[in-house]
């Protein structure tokens, strides 16, 4: 331990994280066990047990905080003054002295979970910037989507059920979250998938939601499979090196140590990122897997709001980011023009963002703006801009979690639980204020409008990947900018502006879109969407209940305000300086630490740390004696010059969909059918018309068919048909070779022969059977013959 | 030898396992038609045996758990040096308390879920006789005390699935029997002339153990390969799996479970105990073949699986895929995968052997297992609907549940196998494996997605809102379709607790274990030059 | 010559009484039965019975006195042509006993069928005395005057039912065949005879060795031709099935457990004695008769649906597996090789005689010697059922049944051997027992999972000499499955295999 | 050694004999038959007896005839009874028993 190390603050939150994952997982247990028979159908364990994980998370935030500053107070002691006076002032140099900041020891905890050949593996925590921040969000919006559940889903007959799996989640999201070892993540992984399935297939009574449970859960463990191959890879590439160093191949800190120590052979590390990152794939609904995520959206809106769009989904993104040295050593990030993550990413972006032009059910809209904005995250990652994809993780979460609760809200209140915007939406903002403010906010953070969150988020890697000399991906991000600004218009525009159409006007119709089917099932009392029937007494859209607004309106000014923890366009940096991973040497035995309060360490590899990419972790081995956990990143610099360009592009993208947007779906005439009767209108060309003829052709015939139509449709049609027709065809395909296999193979050859081989013995029985003729004659010359032929045989062999 | 035994208490196995006989004979004096005091007088046998099961756990030493315990050396037939050598150390002590605490379980349920046939007496005599097989076969510590056990089980399994068994029970219960016959009486062969070349000394196992891993290399793969037919038969693998699907869908429910939970493990434990320790050379030329047939295992009977329109069927041939982990596990003689596979022996069994009591029950009420036929059992009896579930989803091999830690390390261990064996097959096998876990999560949730989903099945489902009042077509369906019964309750809570424990803290049995495996590996590994 | 022969004085050979003690005892026992038989009327002719059991126990005691204070070997009486060893010891106790089960067995048959009761357990008398003095027989005299001895009255009794055409047609042809083969074992004799110059084995066993003339390989090969006839084994066992399915069934039982024994006994001493010179002509030429005897009876048994028939191929079978240890007989496996064979008589007998006696106690009530007829046995008989059960169990080898330690000598005997054609022996062995497994469970099939065919589910109640029979079938059968070393011991037999100059 | 012939002819009666067991179907002459065979081996034991100048093959050689005495007294018997009940002694027709 070096001289200079000093004490880092810590405290009984950081040292009891594991907390916060356990009483959810508790909270799980007791609901299942006696939820039913509680007044509030369990509910109430599920947000007790979310509000004290979300308190312990605070107060382990906080302390956490603590401990960085305590480890910067002892960077400035160590170094002079310098680089705690200029965080202050020189945002620039604040840059840099976020990245020669002290290295922060996580907080690691392990108690032995399982062993093998003498080998003994940990469950524990292991708390940094990162698992902090996923702790407090997950915790956070949990708790928030289970009070607007409890309106939502209120009245549903599986209301106990509902929550035991909400908890359940939130409790495998936080293992996975602080997951000290790659098991431990897989644990977590794994339970989320579960908790998917149940929460998709909810109302499991319609068989398209149960396919689509199915589909979700068996897409995602297809990715599975590389998380189990790369964990082997990777656990026997760097087991015998981390057990020399008293630890072993599973543990996350190990594993990074490892990757960056130089001694890896870069084909594991290679191969073993490909698995992992395929697993990544599967979770984050990545191109080519995306497919699972749109249909996930059978689930109830508050299961889509958490899971598939927030907290879930990211665990892909999470996983690339826990390891992130893993990938960075073996795909060479920054060092190539182009490796796997970002084409997966970049290829996501514009994919989905396409498809979210040609959906009509504004979940479906959402779901495909989620992937394009996880593909958003990959990018980042891929660019090697760590810090602004987790950022992203953060702020995407506050905008897009609220956006789908509005959604929910809209269809809960506005439009008699139809998702379909061109049926039964549409001028809603004067009915539901609350809602549609709040919407409105979420949709300016997700496109990206300058101070809301996602600007800072979103545009910040967007700056990186051509900081990091990735230009083409660079582009791409500012085009998804532009088609997420114009989609998410386009939507807001069909929701809550223009003439209420359907459900919205009022209209009462039980052909809705999506699936209730005889609410009013005799033998079971489900309904559908869990709306009772007090839902269909007052005829109208109106606003919805304080429960759902409430959380919509926190949500919305975190959408806001979340974006300022680290916005240079102001000069903050606190994000900056509490998730990001210091990339600095440090002395090797900080490898094995127990659950006391670790050192800062490293401050004398400070000093050899400046001079850009050329050395320090990630670029050059670490000294004798000492390890790296993270990569040595630089950030861009952020001008309002380089964020000039997505500005305009976004500015352009929505204003060019507003405009077209009223143009088409303004039309006061016969609104519902703007789409699809407008030949029809051509042929009887009516003079009146023509002007909106004309803008309607102007849209429809140069603008969408000319981009939309062919691209979308297009791409749409490759989505449904090529990618999920693969994804079905597997399962079809599998089916009958099992079948084709047992009837053919196993029945007639395997078991065959073992039928055929009694029925041959038999069978020879009864050939020997004339033998025995009954004949004493005969038998006597049997005997005769038998001892003649033996004995001229024995004759001959032995004379 | 490195193998010191501990004497202490070296009653309480033999006690343990033969004590189920005194519960025969009590029987044998009451007439049959007191089946009351019959079922009483089972429970109470396994009862007492699973508490001597208790008993045992206290009192063994888990700081040596690598070492045998009560160990018991006396003669026996001297003449041919065998001995009546009994002892227990990590690795079978999970099996053997499992078959305690399974038949207890299994005679709990036999209280109200007598199989048609009737006949209670010889029933549970039937069971309590393959109660001392089971447990023996875990504790003998001599070739041919194995082989008695081995075989003991034999004639009352068959019994079981033929009297108490389904339509074609006949053929089944016979085939189960002609198989498995085949195997063992090729595995005496291996035994014998496994004796006979390490000297004709003993039979113990330490010793052949010792002189085994002398004989050279062609003779010791020719010994393997009659030990392997054997123990495959019973695992069983590829090839020989056909009796399995028969066997299990005509055996009764009870008859399923313990096949499923304890009778597969018989061969598994003798690749682990007998035929790798003895043959370490004959282990590792043979290792890439158990490796493919292991895999291909998986495999086909996901594929088995999914063809199936029989819940019970489709069971039992997610059996062989199991087994298949626990083989490809053992194949690699590694730590690891050996670990993995005793892990994964008691993990399905217990997990296994819940979804037949589930299948049992089913048929029970349904009188049909017909996958098509079966629909929103979640609607109609939801907690026998979300066991159904659970169980699924412990048999997928999901983290936090058993299952998951007989899957995981086999296939992590197949990525650097032991003894240099060809490292690229065995990460292509790792690779199948692993998608074998997809198939796996195939078939499970699809049966779930169309047993338990969706709506009842009208034909039962008005019988199930008729049944209440008037039987007008009780005696047409049987008994009404309700949930599951308080007798259910006790047999099925200690599996389903005993399924998420050990998936929480798996270290409960790798503690037990790992140093047994270790030293076993480590022996292995002196045999191999 | 004759005249120097009479020239020699003749001296009395000193007469070793407690050596000959059982075989005095039987004939004193026969003639005893005999006179008594004259005098009883026909009212009490069951007392026969008992007496003829008290005549054979009585046997016993020498039997017993002999094993217990003369450890030496007797051989002292008729230089060595007619020895008492352990061996010869532990078979006689055998026959003894089998002897008794049998007559148990046939107590209610006899008296029920009305026949000659008397003249029967003479007969029976005789035949158990020609097996006691087979044990002991070291000469090709002795050996012929034993076989005979025990095989003529076998043949009346086999067509004891006077009247029953089948009876009849079994007792012929057991009678034909069995005269042809002793007449070819007599002229395969006489050539052993002639090229080695004595008939007392331990010369003829010194005489031959070496480079055989291929008068003394045909000689070999008669002789053991006309011992394979005894022991029916493949292709000499065309009149066992006849034979056993037409015969009264307790005389099956007798033939199928005693005689069988015999031959074997026979086989046995001269093969130890006499011919171990001569194995490059035996081991081939017993190896295939073991693998047909054990292969066909096996197959061919599979198709029957009479269950005595079945059990006489079920017997061909066995006598495979109990031959099969005498092919490696001439290696260094010759002690294991023995004891297998000894041993698997003797379990193989209480097996063997315990199914005959729960054939006998079922088709009292059934009348009917098919398989079917024991339908749901188990329903209404569990008792009977559950013996079966063990019987059949054991007879298919399955641990802890008694047959299987002895299955388990044989296979050790021949691995011990451990040349290659022993290991193909062995396997052909495996693959037999499976096959052999088939027929015996469809038989417990019937038994514990068929209806009952004709619905009479009145219970049996076997007589209590039937019952006495089943309990020490069943009770020899469970205890030496258990706990072989009761009866291992016995079989360990330096004597006779010490005479192999090993 | 003129002693060969007598085995020559003992052969001779050896084969005679077979040939009669195997071809006649008459009871009666199957038992003659058997006689003959037993004869021939009487013939070979005279006839070694001489060679090997020992007494045992006469030995041998009265206690055959005493037993074949024996044989064909059981056999006439049974032949007798054969007749009583059906009338015939073709052993072809005896086979009642077979399979």
């Amino acid at each position: 331990m070096s001289m200079l190390a000093a004490t880092l603050s810590s405290g009984w939150f950081l040292e009891n994280a594991w907390l916060i994952p356990l009483i959810p997982a508790i909270g799980f247990v007791l609901i299942i066990l006696f939820g039913k028979r509680m007044p509030q159908g369990g509910s109430e364990v599920g947000l007790v047990s979310m509000a004290a994980s979300l308190a312990i998370a605070i107060g382990a935030t906080v302390q956490w905080i603590q401990r960085v500053n305590s480890a910067s107070a002892e960077g400035e002691h160590a170094l002079g003054g310098f680089f705690g006076f200029a965080r202050a002032i020189v945002p620039t140099a604040t840059e840099e002295g976020g990245h020669s900041a002290a290295f922060v020891e996580p907080v690691v905890r392990t108690w032995t979970w399982w062993q093998s050949g003498g080998l003994e593996f940990g469950v524990g925590q292991h708390i940094d910037g990162l698992a902090i921040m996923l702790l407090l969000l997950v915790t956070f919006i949990s708790l928030l989507v289970q009070i607007y559940s409890t309106e939502y889903v209120s009245g549903d007959r599986r209301f106990t059920h509902f929550f035991a799996a909400l908890t359940l989640f939130s409790a495998g999201m936080l293992v996975m979250v602080l997951a000290e070892n790659m098991i431990q993540l897989i644990l977590g992984w794994e339970i989320m998938g579960l908790c998917s399935f149940m929460l998709i297939g909810h109302w499991w009574e319609e068989t398209a939601n149960s396919k689509a449970a199915l589909k979700a859960f068996f897409t995602v463990r297809v990715g599975d499979v590389g998380l189990l191959v790369g964990t082997a890879v990777i656990f026997f590439g760097a087991n015998d090196w981390a057990v020399e160093r008293g630890s072993n191949g599973f543990s996350i800190r190990a594993i990074s140590a490892w990757a960056l120590s130089g001694e890896a052979s870069n084909s594991v590390l290679f191969w073993g990122g490909v698995a992992l990152f395929i697993a990544a794939i599967g979770k984050s609904g990545q191109f080519p897997l995306h497919t699972w995520l749109p249909d996930a959206m059978a689930g109830p809106t508050p299961v889509s709001s958490l899971l598939h769009s927030s907290t879930m989904v990211v665990a892909g993104v999470f996983l690339v980011a826990r390891v992130y040295p893993v990938f960075f050593v073996g795909f060479d990030i920054l060092d190539t023009a182009v490796n796997l993550i970002t084409i997966i990413g970049g290829i996501t972006i514009i994919a989905a963002a396409a498809l979210a032009f040609v959906q009509d059910d504004i979940k479906k809209v959402l779901a495909y703006s989620t992937v394009s904005q996880l593909g958003y995250m990959m990018l980042g990652l891929g660019v090697g801009a760590w810090l602004p994809a987790v950022f992203h993780i953060f702020t995407h979460a506050f905008f897009k979690c609220a956006l789908f609760l509005a959604a929910g809200s809209v269809s809960h209140s506005g439009s008699h639980h139809s998702f379909d915007m061109k049926k039964d939406m549409g001028g809603l903002a004067r009915k539901m204020p609350v809602t549609a403010t709040t919407w409105m906010i979420s949709t300016a953070a997700l496109c990206g409008i300058p101070f809301f969150s996602g600007f800072f988020s979103k545009d910040e890697i967007i700056d990186n990947a051509s900081h990091n000399g990735y230009q083409f991906f660079y582009w791409v991000g500012l085009i998804g900018a532009a088609m997420t600004a114009a989609y998410m218009t386009r939507a807001t525009y069909l929701t809550f502006f223009g003439k209420a159409r359907g459900a919205a006007a009022g209209e009462h119709h039980d052909d809705h879109a999506d699936d209730h089917a005889d609410d009013h099932g005799a033998d079971h009392g489900h309904d559908a969407h869990g709306h009772d029937d007090h839902h269909d007494a007052h005829a109208g859209p109106h606003e919805s209940p304080w429960r759902i607004t409430a959380p919509l309106v926190i949500l919305a000014t975190l959408a806001i305000f979340s974006g300022y923890l680290n916005a240079p366009a102001v000069g903050t940096h606190y994000f900056t300086d509490w998730v990001e991973p210091v990339g600095v040497a440090v002395e090797a035995d900080a490898l094995h630490s127990a659950g006391d309060e670790g050192h800062a360490l490293g401050l004398a590899a400070v000093t050899a740390e400046e001079g850009g990419y050329s050395e320090g972790c990630g670029f050059s081995d670490p000294a004798e004696g000492t390890v790296c956990y993270a990569p040595k990143l630089s950030h861009a610099v952020f001008s309002w010059s380089k964020a000039a360009p997505s500005i305009l592009l976004v500015a352009f993208g929505i204003s060019i969909s507003a405009w077209l947007s009223m143009g088409v779906f303004g039309d006061r005439r016969n609104p519902l059918k703007g789409l699809t009767s407008r030949s029809g209108i051509a042929r009887r060309g009516h003079a009146f018309l023509v002007n909106k003829y004309y803008l309607d052709h102007l849209y429809e015939g140069v603008i969408v068919r000319a981009v939309a139509y062919p691209m979308a449709k297009a791409a749409y049609w490759i989505n449904q048909n090529i990618l999920d027709g693969i994804v079905n065809g597997v399962g079809r395909s599998g089916r009958s070779t099992g079948e084709w296999v047992y009837r053919n193979l196993d029945q007639r050859v395997v078991d065959g022969a073992v039928n055929a081989s009694g029925f041959i013995a038999s069978e020879t029985g009864h050939a020997l059977q004339p033998v025995q003729s009954g004949k004493v004659n005969q038998y006597g010359a049997l005997l005769f013959g038998a001892a003649t032929v033996g004995a001229i045989v024995l004759i001959l062999v032995n004379i | 030898m490195n193998m010191e035994t501990i004497t202490t208490d070296n009653w309480i196995l033999t006690v343990g396992t033969f004590l189920p006989l005194v519960g025969v004979l009590l029987m044998m004096f009451v007439p049959a038609s007191e089946e009351r005091t019959h079922k009483q007088i089972g429970i109470i046998t396994s009862a007492v045996t699973a508490a001597v099961g208790v008993l045992t756990l206290i009192r063994f030493d888990f700081g040596r758990s690598e070492s045998l315990q009560f160990f018991v050396d006396t003669e026996w037939i001297s003449v041919i040096r065998s001995n009546y050598t009994i002892g227990l150390d990590g690795i079978s002590l999970p099996l053997y308390f499992l078959s305690m605490i399974v038949t207890l379980l299994v005679m709990i349920y036999t209280w109200d879920n007598m199989p048609d046939a009737g006949n209670p007496k010889s029933f549970i005599m039937l069971m309590l006789v393959l109660q001392v097989g089971m447990a023996g076969s875990f504790i003998a510590q001599d070739l041919i005390l194995f082989f008695v056990f081995f075989e003991v089980v034999l004639l009352p399994m068959y019994f079981m699935i033929g009297v108490w068994g389904g339509e074609q029970r006949q053929y089944a219960s016979l085939k189960f029997f002609l198989y498995t016959m085949f195997g063992s009486a090729l595995m005496l062969v291996a035994f014998l002339a496994l004796f006979f070349q390490t000297g004709a000394e003993s039979f113990s196992f330490a010793h052949l153990a010792e002189a085994g891993a002398l004989i050279d290399r062609d003779v010791q793969i020719w010994i393997f390969a009659g030990m392997f037919v054997g123990f495959a038969v019973k695992v069983p693998m590829f090839p020989f799996h056909t009796w399995l699907p028969d066997a299990h869908t005509q055996a009764p429910t009870q008859g399923s479970v313990i096949l499923a939970a304890i009778l597969l493990k018989l061969g598994t434990y003798g690749f682990v105990r007998i035929a790798i320790p003895m043959l370490p050379q004959g282990a590792k030329a043979w290792a890439p073949v158990i490796g493919i047939l292991a895999v291909i295992g998986i495999i086909y009977g996901a594929l088995g699986c999914l063809a199936q329109t029989d819940m019970k069927r489709l069971i039992a041939f997610s059996s062989v895929a199991h087994m298949g982990f626990v083989m490809l596990g053992i194949s690699t003689l590694t730590e690891f995968g050996i670990n993995a596979a005793l892990f994964g022996m008691v993990a399905h069994g217990l997990i296994t052997g819940m979804l037949f009591f589930i299948a049992g029950s089913v048929k029970h009420r349904y009188h049909t297992l017909e996958i098509n036929r079966l629909s929103g059992m979640l609607i109609q009896m939801p907690r026998l609907g979300w066991i159904l579930g659970f169980s699924a989803m412990a048999s997928l091999g999901l983290p936090g549940l058993a299952g998951f830690w007989g899957e995981f390390p086999a296939i992590l261990s197949a990525y650097n196998p032991n003894f240099g064996l060809d490292e690229t097959l065995y990460r292509v096998l790792m690779v199948i494996a692993a998608l074998g876990t997809v198939l796996a999560a195939a078939y499970l949730l699809w049966l779930y997605q169309r047993t338990a989903f969706g709506r009842p099945n009208p034909e039962f489902d008005s019988h199930a809102t008729h049944a209440v009042g008037a039987g007008v077509n009780d005696d047409h369906h049987g008994a009404d379709i309700h949930d599951v019964t308080p007798i259910e309750w006790i047999a099925w809570t200690p599996f389903l607790i005993a399924i998420v424990v050990f998936g929480v803290y798996p270290q409960l049995m790798f503690d037990v274990m790992d140093p047994a495996v270790s030293a076993l590996v480590e022996r292995v590994g002196a045999g191999i030059p | 010559m004759i005249a120097s022969l009479l020239a020699q004085a003749w001296t009395a050979p000193t007469i070793d009484w407690h050596a000959i003690a059982p075989e005095l005892v039987l004939v004193v026992g026969i003639n005893l039965v005999l006179l008594v038989d004259l005098w009883l009327d026909e009212a009490k002719k069951w007392a026969m019975a008992t007496i003829t059991g008290f005549v054979l126990l009585g046997a016993v005691i020498p039997v017993v006195t002999l094993a217990v204070l003369g450890g030496d070997v007797r051989d002292a009486i008729f230089d060595g042509r007619y020895v008492v060893d352990e061996y010869a010891l532990i078979l006689k106790a055998l026959f003894l006993l089998v002897g008794y089960v049998v007559v148990l067995l046939s107590q209610n048959e006899l008296e029920e069928g009305g026949y000659y009761q008397g003249e029967f357990y003479v007969l029976l008398l005789v035949s158990i005395l020609g097996m006691v003095m087979m044990a002991s027989s070291r000469d090709l005299m002795s050996v012929f005057v034993a076989l005979e001895l025990l095989s003529i009255p076998a043949y009346m009794m086999a067509a004891w039912r006077k009247r029953d055409v089948r009876s009849n047609e079994a007792g012929a042809k057991y009678y034909l065949l069995g005269v042809f083969a002793s007449a070819i074992l007599l002229y395969g004799m006489s050539f052993l005879y002639g090229t080695t110059g004595t008939t007392k084995l331990t010369e003829i066993g010194a005489a031959l060795s070496g480079d055989l003339s291929a008068m003394q390989v045909f000689a070999v090969v008669f002789v053991i031709a006309g011992f394979a006839f005894k022991i029916s084994a493949v292709p000499f066992h065309t009149w066992a099935p006849d034979t056993y399915e037409g015969a009264p069934t307790p005389v099956t039982a007798f033939l199928s457990v005693a005689s069988k024994a015999a031959g074997f006994v026979a086989l046995l001493t001269m093969l130890y004695l006499g011919l171990h010179g001569a194995d490059e002509v035996h081991s081939p030429m017993i190896w295939v008769m073991a693998a047909l005897t054990m292969t066909v009876g096996n197959v061919v048994a599979l198709r029957q649906t009479n269950i005595v028939r079945m059990l006489a191929y079920s017997s061909v079978s066995q006598g495979g597996f109990i031959l099969m240890p005498l092919a490696v007989m001439a290696t260094s496996a010759a002690e294991s090789a023995l004891r297998a064979v000894v041993i698997y008589l003797l379990i193989y007998a209480f097996s063997n005689l315990g199914a005959f006696a729960v054939i006998i106690a079922v088709a009292r009530k059934t009348r009917s010697g098919e398989i079917s007829s024991f339908g749901g046995l188990m329903s209404y008989a569990p008792g009977l059922g559950l013996l079966m059960t063990i019987f059949l169990a054991s007879l298919a080898g399955i641990p802890p049944l008694g047959i299987w330690i002895a299955k388990l000598q044989a296979f050790r005997a021949l691995i011990d051997a451990g040349s290659t054609s022993a290991y193909v022996l062995a396997i052909i062995a495996a693959v037999n027992t499976v096959i052999a497994a088939g027929y015996y469970m469809r038989v417990l099939r019937q038994i514990w999972m068929a209806p009952v065919p004709d619905g009479d589910t009145t219970p049996i109640r076997p007589a209590s000499s039937i019952w006495l029979a089943l309990g020490i079938t069943a009770g020899g059968t469970l205890v030496l499955g258990i706990l072989p070393s009761l009866v291992l011991r016995f079989a360990d037999l330096p004597d006779l295999t010490g005479a192999l100059g090993r | 050694m003129y002693a060969v012939n007598f085995l020559i002819l003992g052969a001779l009666l050896f084969a005679l004999g077979v040939f009669g067991v195997i071809a006649r179907r008459n009871a009666v002459m199957v038992l003659m038959s058997i006689e003959l065979i037993l004869n021939a081996v009487n013939v070979n034991l005279i006839a070694f007896a001489l060679m090997n100048d020992s007494a045992e093959g006469h030995v041998f050689a009265l206690y055959v005839i005493a037993v074949a005495a024996a044989e064909v007294g059981v056999g006439l018997a049974m032949v007798l009874m054969i007749y009583r009940n059906r009338r015939s002694i073709a052993l072809d027709e005896l086979s009642a028993l077979k399979g």
